[in-house]
């Protein structure tokens, strides 16, 4: 099951609206998150990006939907910040004036038993299937694609596996895969075959699937 | 955890920063840096010199397709969440899309640091289930005989788009030519514009 | 895919809190919200509780999340009333004293093609699959049951099809059943056998499962 | 619509109420109505006295289990969310608790309108999921050899928890008995309380 960051295929939101010669930042305190997310690796001596992003996806879902981008950036490093003790909270809120609302605890059996895989499995043409795993923690094979069947169109190089690396597992590499699922797969049968996305998947979180 | 009500994002922010600068795990040189970089050197005015460059250039266009960060370096264009770029290029039949519905991830080098619509639940959720509808809220109408692929970002590859070249611009020097990419075509929500704009 | 709505197996929550002494209403506006609910059949000439919930269904997914039970029954049904006619919004809001955020409109096309059973076609015992449908608009199948396999416990009288009663498709009956799905079936091989959740559904959502 | 910011709920709920004053299509008497069965009519402790007949009658148990709608009616529980209830028994190897993920659904003439916590979205997602985590928040630690069901309310079936009676209440009236069983009895969140307790 999926994480409220998980959003891709959610029915129920209204119109993209596009801002006109939007600028990189709109306030002060939006600069300041993006420079703090840049200098973890300095602070934190164990820093990951898949840490870091388990630690925006692990906000309360309500603060997570209800914020702007750079706030959940600024949460979730804080959060990673304190819980390694490079930060305190108490001298945060004091300083603040008021709560800093961080993320909620790592849930206590956050990664999903997938065998690792350093060598690649899958080529290109091959028709291939996302594990229907469940895992509470951080994990990057959306939901809406778990469960489906698509066709492999690339084979990157290995790259960190991030269900381990955001939560000290083993340290291993794998190759990912560009998987395209029709529409058809992935919505059901009133979509058409000849729209699709590709995800981009590691080779864990696959299975073959026949053909 | 206090049960006062939170402090504004503004004063949160302030907090932290100056919590780091007191024990000395950031300094304001630091930050201006990081600050410049993002504000200034990633730009899509980068991935649009790539396009053109692509568009006049079949040997460049050809190591694009085949290595995109080493072709998007040649040009100067790397750093981080530019680490393993692959560039798409449109064709008549088949349009581009890029979306990282998970968090928000962008090829920062060639494309820039992500605007809010790009980031908003909006388009992360919704782009992936009815392309078509979200592409036309944003100003783009394809022919129903155009297919749609939508890329999403959900490992370590960052995309970017190779939009199809306007017609009338066979005698445009690549200057001329990378004033037709946007943002909006480098991740495929907008064509090029046109020659006579 | 799902609403924000569905929340079912949704991770990253918090404690479940529960206030001693609790009582029914905290607030007379959370009291005004009921009566107001439980009055619709009188104000709206065709108002059924599947309109109802898929109009609470249909409000943005971060005020859904954000507010209380009787904050997202006033938006429901106060969205009906409006929409059908019964009551004004400017009206509304000038007697507020402020904005008064409605739900957003119904998807173009919010109903799956779901042949109507009018029979029941499934039995106690039988195993049964949930399709893997996804419409836009009000179903009744939680997503984490879509596609899974479970085993039938009982079989219903015929009740309202919610999605035909949500989105004025011709009315249908059909038979729910009470089918139990094992929590491994629904949340990966980590979980066991014997814990199990049981979801009442209509017919239309069902297939056999060979077995 | 409008651009300013929300009115506070409760002059939301006022408007509405008002304006449907206003028209004739609300009337004080019917709100008041209304809001008395809600908060006295529809309660728990009719649920506790049906599970009480059903400990001590066998009979009622037995038409309890095959029809719960008729036997609840037979103790005039009845009305709105009373319209097919299905009563679902514990054993020593199994026990049961309810839920509705989608919106807060639940037979209120026999448990009465759900509470905030059985409302929370919390509540709602994790139960499915990891239901002997949120027991045991909620102070129901069960021996790992009971196997969990849970029930979603996902269509016209409200259920109602017959918990195991206490051991130590074989004298005990029907009376006596119903004062064992909470709201949360009935929903499959805690046991019957102790006899002794």
């Amino acid at each position: 099951m999926r994480g409220i960051h998980d959003l891709g295929g959610m029915y129920g939101f209204g119109p993209v609206v596009r801002e006109t010669d939007e600028p990189v930042f709109h306030e002060l305190w939006q600069e300041t998150a993006f420079a703090v997310l840049m200098a973890a690796g300095t602070v934190l001596p164990d820093f990951n990006a898949d840490q870091y992003r388990h630690s925006v996806e692990r906000m309360a879902p309500s603060h997570y939907l209800s914020v702007h981008y750079y706030e959940r950036m600024l949460t979730g490093i804080t959060t990673l910040m304190v819980e390694q003790g490079a930060l305190d909270l108490a001298d945060l809120e004091a300083r603040a004036g008021g709560a800093f609302p961080l993320a909620l605890p790592v849930a206590a059996v956050p990664m999903a038993d997938l065998a690792p895989q350093p060598v690649a499995r899958f080529h290109v043409g091959q028709q291939v299937r996302v594990r229907q795993y469940s895992p509470m923690g951080h994990t990057r094979a959306p939901g809406f694609c778990r469960g489906k069947t698509g066709t492999v169109l690339r084979v990157t190089p290995k790259f960190s596996f991030p269900d381990a690396a955001a939560h000290g597992g083993d340290r291993r590499d794998e190759h990912t895969y560009h998987v395209e699922f029709t529409a058809r797969e992935l919505w059901g049968s009133d979509n058409g075959d000849r729209d699709s996305v590709v995800v981009d998947l590691w080779d864990s979180y696959l299975e073959g699937a026949g053909a | 955890m206090s049960r006062q009500d939170p402090a504004p994002i503004a004063a949160r922010a302030a907090a932290v920063k100056s919590a780091l600068l007191d024990k000395g795990l950031l300094n304001t040189e630091t930050v201006d840096h990081i600050v410049h970089l993002g504000a200034d050197e990633w730009k899509p005015e980068n991935g649009a010199r790539v396009v053109a460059r692509a568009w006049t250039d079949p040997d460049f266009r050809a190591r694009l397709l085949d290595d995109g960060t080493a072709a998007c370096a040649e040009l100067g264009y790397e750093g981080p969440q530019g680490e393993y770029i692959v560039a798409i290029e449109d064709t008549p039949d088949r349009h581009n899309v890029i979306v990282c519905t998970q968090c928000s991830c962008t090829a920062w080098p060639v494309i820039g640091l992500p605007t809010d619509w790009y980031k908003s639940p909006e388009y992360r959720a919704r782009v992936v289930r009815e392309p078509r509808p979200v592409l036309r809220e944003l100003g783009l109408e394809l022919p129903t005989d155009v297919a749609i692929r939508v890329w999403e970002t959900s490992a370590e590859t960052r995309y970017m788009v190779i939009p199809l070249r306007p017609a009338g611009t066979e005698s445009w020097t690549e200057e001329q030519l990378s004033r037709l990419v946007t943002r909006e075509a480098l991740i495929g929500t907008a064509l090029a514009l046109p020659a006579c704009g």
